[in-house]
């Protein structure tokens, strides 16, 4: 490989280049830096770094542009979707340097480490939803996962975090290997590990007669469980609920959208070409690739998932650990969106991983300011937080209400677009005015989805509730920093602003 | 600037409620101030609004078309943000503006956490004036929800006893109602949009009306999406058996937000069956089965509201029952199609409007003082406190149905069309007539006539701040009794393109 | 073909194939399942790991050999390649888990898992 | 085709596969060693060999560039640091399988062996995709470098990165003092 | 004096006592003597007016003076509801007897209602009370009627609690509300019916119509339109007129202050009913006109007889007037227009001036108002009895004073109608009330004013009443004794348009399937009222011959009623009466009792209308919390399984969250599923495991 063709193949993954740069630039200088201030110049460096990277996704160099497709011998590749969350990934990352910033749950341990491994994770998130090839693929996953680990891991004298840990450690572990040995299966059916290579010959090989769909259908679970574990999915969502509790905060919400979101970002990775199909579960006797079997498994995972999540939810009390169900049922709705192989819902599910990006840090940010303040994240803690700072409640109220799906919020929206795939899918496989089996499948998941919306809502009000119906021992006013309230009211106005959501639908839909 | 008036009215409040959010929390007197401001010149451009609104101009598709505005918003998915008026939405509006600068005063009464009361309650105002201007499916759902929310809190904090079971029963049942209305929204969006060439009326209710996308589907379907709507309105107006979360919600709610509620939130319910109900799906409205059934359904709401009113023990929980009866009368009227019912239901929300809010308002006055509103407990408040007394017979008669008072013209007027429809039925509920008569009269006697009480003997008579708010419903409670026509001309246009839906 | 799919090596003439493999993999791959559910130490659950990882790595090398041992085109070297990043990554972990182990055991005292149970429902 | 592998390459398996089944007594007995055994030093024992086992497949497939990495990785760095881990934390109450747990360790033996039942069936009913290989193993090393340095590069610089990171965060975990 | 004048002489009528009405509503408070002076002078100048319209009405030879219509309540584009003003003759008798007496009771209230609590708030009501009674008479519609009809009913319930501090005055007032309200329904009903069927309501309208036959379409049970409308109308007219089975109301409505009961429960307010029917009477088809005729004749004996045992002085006179609007009703069902008119403007004036003067005495004997606390009053308080006795006189007939003019009518036209079409009831209840009300009368005269004092303490406290009080006496006592002589409304009121239409209509050849026997006396009734509005009934001898017989017959019951009275209440010098009234009353003791208690009416009707609305109401109450609240309104919306799980999703949120936090049915199941969640990780592996098993299963499954 040349120089010349080195730079061309390099052009496209600057942002990890640059992130890549970062990393080593936080390390030396936390080494250097005198101990006060190492916290804030390594946070301005690692966030000014990920900004960077993140204006270079979203103005990619000329050059990149001609290269766009493919590089490294069609190691990664570059579309839609991986600009997409990279872009995600990117904010994700900064966001949490700064949610690190302003919470004292890490203040004092070590910041250089953690930084890096915020961006070295994100490093490989990025490159997983890159990937074209199942190594890259593992080999980015495992960035992440490692990388978490030792984040959730990361308050190392408190116990809570020690076992969150180790929990995470144990299960990612296993998971990544329980999937890389479905991987080794993909391989050994198709004879490449390109994923683009690999989906094409599946797709060939189910449309000949006599094609034995059992292999393939068991790969996809063993690949399942590495991917669900990352997308806390039933039944791969156990570690999920004690890590987000146990992991520093803005951790947790680095793992409930940037890890979540790598997560759905491979699955897509993994399973666009069937998006392109148009197919659905009403040609069922068109094979494998009528996708007969997928939109059913899928259905099933989002049902399950949601459902778990929001029964669990109910009686939870510790409203970190509540946002971490709560996450998991979030992810059986973006399933939902799976079950239905069309252009479109592969947008829904990127539309509502937006809408749920914003809504969720948002809610996380408010947990990180009420440890900050109060000193938990009970629910007890948010007794009466409307009476002791309404600017923090009325944000946490309009997080509550999106994650809800109740106007006029982002959360709304991405529920509304959502259900319209499925529905629509519903709609589309009726004959005429009678309706199928598979038109009655997908009325019948989104009346399971709306039923869930409803569940949701008890859970959430309990915040509601506490922060507003209830009073705290302690009433003194709360007196935020500008910080801690300017983000609050910022991510509250996003998640109402995306009531707008014009720009993120054309956003999407370049895909 | 007449293009602008709509956008005004309805996004004016929230320019209230950021600057009441700046204020600082311990200066109760100006955040009130800006309140009553905010109110006010809402209040006075609604009332622009009612002098440049012509209702025998209207445009081909029904509403006014100066003030008319549609501009795209979200074109990926065809929502508009599309505001007109016609002579309903007018009327309705003008009372809106009225009662919520009213409702500001008697919000003065709240002593706790006036800031974010006031902030709330800005944030309603924006929700009631989208709701009553939005002519874009998918705007309206979002201010329908919109008023959802302040109305939650201003019921969970600032309300009674049980005020938590009462806000969440209003939350969940609103919800549950809405989310019907949105499963209707989604089924035109989806029959609409299907074809690229309408795709971009999806939301378009004008266009949706007249289009009628569901014309050839099936009778069922359409019932489907009927009573979807119908029962996602229902449960607003609130008609039986959805009632009862309003006994509970207005039982619990402050003062001011019960005038809201009944005043304004209860003819959501009726203006989005006239609205959208009706014009959507008119064949179906116009069905036998289903004019008679609703028609009954007005009639045991008018009677059955009645007699849970007289079985009452607590105040305000008669009056919610009131308005449960009361709003019968709207359902009856709009129900049977007829030229008279359909303009009396209109009035009759207007009035009810106008007497319920003030009924509310004279309880909460009485509350105020006692801190209980327990109909027994209370006795000879006349003497004590003569003025107030004064503006009470004038608010319960009104309520009562007495002729020269705004109630009376509803009334007789929902009944003359619907005697047109059914003799034996409307004369049947003419017993509602004298039932709200005896629950009235016997409730006046209870709480005001009898031997003056010790321990009500130091309550001060209305003071200028009820007085402002009180006596301004009296006068148009009985300004548009007797002359009703000031109301009614407003709208009549827009009745008859209503009522030509139903002409074949 | 078949042979070569289905020899276990009775045959002098043919060498031990593919099944063979896939069936080793297939046993020390549940075998490291069940150390992993099994165990009670962190670093017996490591253990069931270690064992997985290799079952996939031998898959791999079986595929890649009896797929054609490409040299060249994409799906070259992708045995090796493969087996040369997972341990790699292996190792990775073990590091990473060892560290995390140490810090739970100044902790709690024990990396026994059993008792670690600050969260649960 | 099979005959013209033998004939191709005139060459006599039976060490190879003897050797194959030796490696396989090895490893399948001490990986059931590893999984079962009571103490767990003898279990990283155990591990030892089934790790040396599985370097001698590598060798066998073809790979002695992978055989020695086993060997100097896996067996030389991962299993001493895995001793390690055991001897610092180890306690003299050695571990128990039994117990309270024994009725757990049945649902976890049914579950793996279940799902080795389904993986069975899958090995032996799936068509895989087959090539002649060359019936000399070809030297791989070079040409695993060259790959390394081309299209594996990328790979190869996130291991790298990966590695950085690791040992950045496990030296940050060990560490007793905070500043 | 042209009739633009004669309008807008009745707009001052109707505007003057409301615009003082405003002023005083808002101001009384601050207006000297709480404005007393300021309703008074106001009445007085209405009452020029009303007078001026009248004697203009009489000069002039027309009928109809002034019908003046307007758009009032648009209905729709095209159907308007409108408002109107009529004057016509009987509007402006109608007029003067309003403001007359009104006036009067306005300057008798400034000395009855002296250092009253709420003396400015009295003259409102009775302000506003005049005000609608004016607005009533003026209408020229049925709306506008109904309007004012409704409103003259809310006055009646603030003066007849006036006093509410008091149980018995507050409940007085709602019965009376809700008694007519009764009343007003079915006139609701009678309007819904009329708008229907003519679009309009204007009386000229309603009248073309029937000569129309618009509305003689088959209605409902057999009967037409016309008649339906017709009885419904009539129903309010039997509340406002306390017409039995309405009466109840009245004699409570007493606990009102007595000048009140003058003005509205004597004078004018009940003979609202006798107005509208005398009003509407071409409207009523001849079934109505035989049915007003019978509930008339009941009415008149019926309360006559329990007016003749009654102990309170008001009650009496309450029950009197329920006897003598059943006579007015009775007359103008058998078609005496002229006499049933007549008559309610006669009795306006002796009714009013017994009212008055029984609260001149109850003034003087400090609020006591039992006779049996009474006796020899006419020592104590000569010219209030004078006028009194005058009054009682007029009452029973007595010629020459005005009652025995209309009386005498009365008797006379029902009479003739029997002697032509049967229907003997009718004639033994008018002659039988004659001699009924000469004896109670004289039976309240003899208590009160004569004899030996019962209450000496009280006695000793009375005395003659003050000007103000003692003027209207005079003034309404010498209006008993020459308001109706020669019979000057007959003369006044000759022809009527209305009458010629029931002539019409009867040739028309009048069908109704049901009520057969009554079309030819409908035929005769038509045709009776005709003759009799065409002159007394010169042209037909057996309507003369009826009215002469009738003269001679009620003078003498008059006077044998007023000599049993003596007999029996007059003390001799033993101070015992020649017949003892109690042993009568212990002889007849069933009947006693059932008169003392008025026929148990009261008593009735309680048990059976309002303690059942009651129960109901509480049953709906209960009702409404327990069993809609949880279950209906969920089975109704979503059927069995729907309401299930909404039930569930209620009970979760609303209950579960309210009381304790924890969510309930579906809490519970997430509380089994949580122990998924043990902390476990081992656990945590081995779900792994299972799960990848389970989706394993799945996919095995969907294969097959």
């Amino acid at each position: 490989m040349t120089t010349a063709q080195l730079y061309l193949n390099c052009l496209p993954i600057l942002p990890e280049i640059i992130l890549s740069a970062v990393i080593c630039l936080v390390v030396l200088l936390d080494m250097f830096v005198p101990l006060g201030r190492s916290r804030v110049v390594c946070g301005l460096v690692a966030f000014a770094g990920t900004i960077v990277a993140l204006q270079v996704v979203i103005n990619p160099p000329v050059a990149v542009e001609a290269a766009l497709g493919g590089t490294f011998g069609g190691m990664i590749t570059m579309d839609g979707l991986s600009q997409f969350f990279r872009m995600l990934f990117l904010g994700g990352a900064a966001i949490t340097i700064v949610f690190t910033l302003g919470s004292v749950e890490t203040i004092h341990y070590r910041q250089g480490e953690f930084l890096s491994l915020i961006l070295g994770a994100t490093l490989g998130a990025c490159l997983l939803v890159a990937s074209n090839n199942f190594l890259m693929f593992f080999l980015s996953l495992e960035t992440l996962s490692l990388c978490s680990y030792v984040l959730a891991a990361y308050i190392k004298h408190q116990r809570l975090s020690a076992e969150a840990g180790l929990k995470y450690l144990l299960y990612g572990a296993v998971a990544s290997g329980v999937m890389v040995f479905g991987i080794s299966y993909f391989y050994g059916m198709t004879g490449t590990v390109q994923i683009n290579g690999v989906i094409n010959s599946v797709m060939i090989a189910s449309s000949m007669p006599g094609f034995n769909v059992v292999p393939f259908l068991l790969a996809t679970v063993l690949v399942l469980a590495g991917l669900g574990f990352k997308m806390a999915m039933v039944p791969f969502q156990s570690w999920a609920p004690d890590v987000y509790q146990g992991a520093p905060t803005p951790v947790t919400a680095f793992l409930s959208v940037v890890s979540k979101g790598a997560g759905f970002a491979a699955l897509l990775r993994v399973t666009l070409p069937f998006f392109a199909t148009n197919a659905t579960v009403a040609n069922a006797t068109a094979g494998l690739a009528g996708m007969a079997h997928l939109p059913v498994l899928f259905a099933i995972l989002a049902v399950a998932t949601m459902t778990f999540g929001n029964l669990v939810a109910l009686r939870q009390t510790d409203v970190k650990r509540l946002l971490a169900y709560s996450s998991i049922a979030h992810a059986g709705f973006l399933l939902m969106g799976m079950s239905v192989f069309q252009p479109d819902s592969a947008r829904a599910i990127m539309f509502y991983f937006f809408m749920y990006f914003v809504m969720n840090l948002g809610a996380f940010w408010v947990v990180i300011v009420v440890i900050n303040r109060i000193g938990g994240s009970d629910l007890a803690h948010f007794r009466g937080l409307a009476y002791r700072n309404w600017k923090l409640a009325a944000a946490m109220f309009i997080f509550l209400i999106s994650l809800t799906g109740i106007p006029p919020t982002a959360g709304f929206v991405a529920k509304l677009i959502l259900f319209k795939v499925v529905i629509s899918a519903g709609i589309s496989a009726m004959q005429g005015a009678v309706m199928t089996p598979a038109s009655w499948f997908y009325f019948g998941l989104a009346i399971v989805g709306v039923i869930n919306s409803a569940i949701s809502l008890v859970y959430y009000m309990k915040i509601m509730r506490a922060m507003a119906f209830e009073r705290s021992d302690d009433s003194s006013r709360l007196d935020l920093n500008w910080v801690e309230a300017g983000y609050a009211m910022a991510f509250a106005a996003a998640t109402v602003g995306l009531l707008y959501f014009e720009p993120i639908a054309n956003l999407v839909n370049q895909l | 600037m007449d293009k602008m008036l709509l956008t005004l009215i309805t996004f004016l409040p929230l320019a209230g409620m950021v600057a009441v959010l700046l204020a600082p929390g311990k200066a109760h007197n100006l955040i009130r101030g800006i309140a009553v401001v905010t109110s006010g010149v809402v209040f006075a451009l609604t009332c622009w609004l009612w002098w440049v609104f012509d209702p025998t101009a209207l445009a081909s598709h029904g509403y006014d078309a100066r003030t008319w505005i549609e501009i795209p918003w979200i074109n990926s998915f065809h929502v508009y943000y599309r505001f007109g008026v016609d002579g309903l939405s007018t009327l309705l509006i003008v009372m809106t503006g009225f009662l919520s600068f009213l409702a500001t005063f008697v919000g003065f009464s709240v002593k706790k956490q006036v800031k974010g009361f006031y902030a709330l309650y800005m944030l309603l105002m924006t929700g009631m004036f989208g709701v009553f201007m939005a002519l874009d499916f998918f705007l309206f759902y979002v201010f329908w929800e919109l008023m959802l929310l302040p109305m939650y809190f201003l019921i969970g904090i600032w309300g009674g006893p049980r005020k938590e079971y009462a806000a969440i029963k209003f939350f969940i049942y609103t919800l549950l109602g809405s989310v019907l209305i949105l499963l209707v929204m989604i089924a035109y969006y989806f029959q609409v949009a299907a074809d690229p060439k309408t795709a971009d009326f999806a939301f378009n209710i004008p266009w949706l009306v007249a289009n009628q996308p569901f014309h050839g589907a099936s009778p069922a379907f359409k019932h489907l999406l009927f009573w979807g709507l119908f029962i996602g309105f229902a449960i607003k107006v609130p008609i039986f058996p959805f009632h009862t979360w309003l006994p509970d919600a207005h039982v619990e709610a402050p003062t001011a937000i019960s005038v809201i509620l009944a005043g304004v939130l209860l003819k959501m319910g009726g203006y989005g069956i006239l609205r959208f109900n009706y014009p959507l799906l008119p064949e179906v409205g116009s069905t036998d089965w289903v004019m008679w059934f609703l028609a009954v359904l007005g009639v045991v709401n008018i009677i059955y509201g009645a007699f849970c009113a007289l079985g009452q023990t607590d105040f305000k929980r008669l009056v919610a029952y009131s308005s449960v009866s009361h709003m019968g009368y709207v359902l009856l009227g709009v129900a049977v199609l007829k030229e008279e019912g359909v303009n009396g239901a209109i009035f009759q929300m207007f009035a009810h409007g106008l007497s319920s809010a003030m009924m509310f308002m004279l309880v909460g006055v009485l509350y105020d003082r006692a801190h209980h509103r327990e109909i027994a407990r209370f006795g000879g408040i006349a003497t004590q406190m003569p003025v107030y007394f004064g503006l009470a017979v004038v608010g319960f008669f009104a309520s009562l149905g007495l002729p020269a008072m705004v109630g009376f013209i509803g009334e007789i007027s929902v009944f003359l069309g619907a005697f047109k429809y059914s003799m034996p039925l409307t004369a049947f509920a003419t017993l509602g007539m004298l039932l709200t008569a005896g629950y009235i009269l016997w409730t006046m006697q209870r709480v005001y006539m009898g031997n003056p009480k010790p321990q009500y003997a130091e309550f001060p008579d209305a003071n200028k701040w009820e007085l402002i708010s009180l006596v301004p419903l009296a006068a148009t409670c009985i300004l548009f009794g007797v002359l009703p026509a000031l109301a009614m001309n407003i709208y009549l246009p827009s009745t008859q393109l209503f009522l030509k839906m139903f002409a074949q | 073909m078949n042979e070569l799919v289905n020899s276990w090596g009775l045959n002098p003439a043919i060498p031990v194939g593919l099944n063979a493999y896939l069936l080793v993999a297939a046993i020390l791959f549940v075998l490291g399942l069940i150390a992993c559910m099994a165990r009670r130490n962190a670093i017996g659950i490591l253990i069931g790991v270690e064992l997985i990882i290799n079952a996939a790595i031998i898959n791999f090398m079986a595929f890649w050999r009896f797929g054609g041992s490409q040299t060249d085109g994409s799906g070259a070297l992708v045995g090796p390649l493969f087996g040369v990043f997972l341990i790699l990554l292996a190792a990775c972990e073990a590091a990473v888990a060892l560290a995390i182990l140490l810090s739970l055991y100044f902790n709690f005292g024990t990396i026994e898992v059993d008792s670690i149970h600050q969260m649960e429902r | 085709m099979s005959n013209e592998l033998i004939n191709a390459a005139g060459q006599n398996w039976v060490g190879a596969n003897l050797a194959f089944w030796f490696i396989t007594a090895v490893v399948v007995g001490s990986a059931t060693m590893a999984a079962f055994a009571r103490n767990i030093v003898q279990a990283a024992y155990a591990l030892f060999f089934t790790l040396l086992g599985v370097a001698g497949y590598f060798a066998l497939l073809g790979s002695s560039f992978l055989a020695i990495t086993q060997v100097v990785i896996y067996v030389g760095g991962i299993l001493v640091l895995l001793m390690f881990g055991v001897l610092l934390t180890n306690r003299p109450l050695q571990e128990r399988t039994h117990g309270e747990l024994g009725r757990y360790l049945i649902a976890a033996i049914a579950g793996a062996v279940l799902l080795g039942g389904v993986l069975v069936r899958v090995v032996f009913s799936t068509p895989w995709k087959m090539a002649p290989a060359p019936a000399v193993p070809v030297p791989e090393t070079a040409a695993i470098g060259r790959m390394l340095v081309g299209n594996y590069l990328l790979p190869l610089e996130l291991a790298g990165m990966l590695l950085l990171l690791c040992l950045l965060g496990a030296a940050y975990l060990v560490r007793r003092q905070e500043r | 004096m042209n009739d633009q004048l004669v309008l807008n002489l009745a707009c001052v009528i109707f505007l003057l006592p409301l615009a003082c009405f405003a002023l005083m509503a808002v101001f009384h408070e601050r207006i000297p003597r709480h404005g007393d002076w300021l309703a008074t002078t106001a009445l007085g100048v209405t009452l020029a007016c009303a007078i001026a319209i009248f004697v203009h009405a009489a000069m002039t030879g027309r009928n109809l003076l002034v019908n003046v219509t307007f758009d009032w309540l648009p209905l729709g584009m095209t159907n308007m509801l409108k408002g109107g003003i009529l004057v016509d003759r009987l509007t402006a008798v109608m007029l003067v007897v309003v403001t007359l007496v009104s006036f009067l009771v306005h300057l008798f209230s400034v000395g009855y209602m002296a250092g009253d609590v709420r003396y400015g708030r009295y003259y409102c009501g009775l302000l506003l009370f005049t005000t609608s009674m004016l607005g009533l008479v003026l209408a020229n519609n049925l709306i506008y009627l109904y309007i004012f009809w409704e409103l003259v009913g809310l006055s009646s319930y603030l003066l007849i609690g006036h006093w509410f501090e008091k149980k018995s005055a507050s409940d007085a007032a709602i019965k009376a509300f809700i008694t007519t309200r009764l009343g007003d329904v079915g006139m609701f009903i009678g309007l819904m019916i009329c708008y229907w069927k003519v679009g309009s309501l204007q009386y000229a309208d309603l009248f073309a119509a029937v000569q129309n036959g618009v509305l003689s379409g088959q209605g409902f049970a057999g009967y037409d339109w016309q008649t339906l409308a017709g009885l419904g109308i009539f129903f309010g007219a039997m509340g406002k007129s306390a017409q039995f089975p309405l009466h109840v109301w009245l004699p409570d409505a007493m606990e009102g202050p007595t000048p009140v009961s003058a003005l509205i429960h004597a004078a004018t307010m009940v003979a609202a009913g006798v107005y509208l029917t005398g009003r509407l009477l071409p409207f009523f088809s001849p079934p109505t006109l035989i049915f007003i005729a019978y509930i008339g004749g009941i009415t008149a004996i019926f309360a006559a007889t329990i007016a003749l045992v009654q102990d309170d002085i008001k009650k009496v006179l309450a029950y009197s007037t329920v006897s003598q609007l059943g006579y007015m009703i009775m007359a103008l069902g058998v078609g005496g227009y002229v006499s049933g008119l007549f008559h309610l403007t006669t009795h306006a004036m002796f009714k009013a001036c017994l009212f008055l003067g029984s609260g001149a005495v109850i003034h003087a004997m400090h609020h006591e108002q039992s006779m049996s606390q009474y006796g020899g009053l006419r020592h104590k308080m000569p010219w209030t009895a004078t006028f009194y006795i005058m009054a009682t006189l007029a009452l029973c007939g007595v010629p020459p004073f005005a009652g025995f003019w209309s009386k005498d009518l009365i008797l006379g036209d029902t009479l003739a109608f029997t002697m032509q079409h049967g229907h003997w009831f009718l004639v033994v209840a008018g002659f039988g009330t004659a001699f009924l009300t000469a004896f109670y009368m004289t039976r309240q005269v003899f208590l009160t004013f004569f004899g030996a004092p019962r209450n000496e303490h009280k006695f000793e406290h009375a005395h003659e009443v003050a000007w103000q009080m003692l003027l209207p006496l005079v003034i309404l006592g010498t209006l008993s004794l020459v308001g109706g002589l020669g019979g000057w409304f007959e003369k006044y009121n000759p022809k009527l348009d209305g009458i010629t239409q029931i002539k019409a209509i009867a040739e028309a050849g009048y069908q109704s399937p049901l009520v057969a026997t009554a079309v030819a006396a409908a035929h005769q009734v038509a045709a009776a009222a005709h003759e009799g509005a065409e002159g007394a009934g010169e042209h037909n001898p057996v309507v003369a011959q009826a009215h002469h017989t009738a003269m001679v017959l009620s003078i003498v019951l008059a006077f044998a009623g007023i000599g049993l009275g003596v007999l029996m209440y007059r003390e001799r010098k033993n101070g015992k009466a020649l017949l003892n009234p109690d042993a009568l009353a212990r002889a007849f003791r069933p009947v006693y009792v059932l008169l003392w208690n008025k026929y148990f009416f009261d008593e009735i009707y309680n048990a059976v209308f309002v303690e059942t609305t009651h129960i109901a109401a509480r049953v709906c109450a209960v009702f409404d919390r327990l069993v809609i609240d949880s279950v209906v309104n969920f089975a109704g919306l979503m059927g069995k399984v729907g309401a299930f799980v909404v039930d569930m999703l209620d009970r979760l949120v609303v209950d579960g969250l309210m009381v304790n936090g924890s969510a309930r049915a579906a809490g519970f199941m997430g509380n089994e599923l949580s122990y998924a969640q043990t902390g476990r990780v081992r656990q945590y592996l081995l779900l792994m495991v299972l799960g990848i098993l389970a989706l394993s299963g799945v996919v095995l499954v969907l294969i097959k």
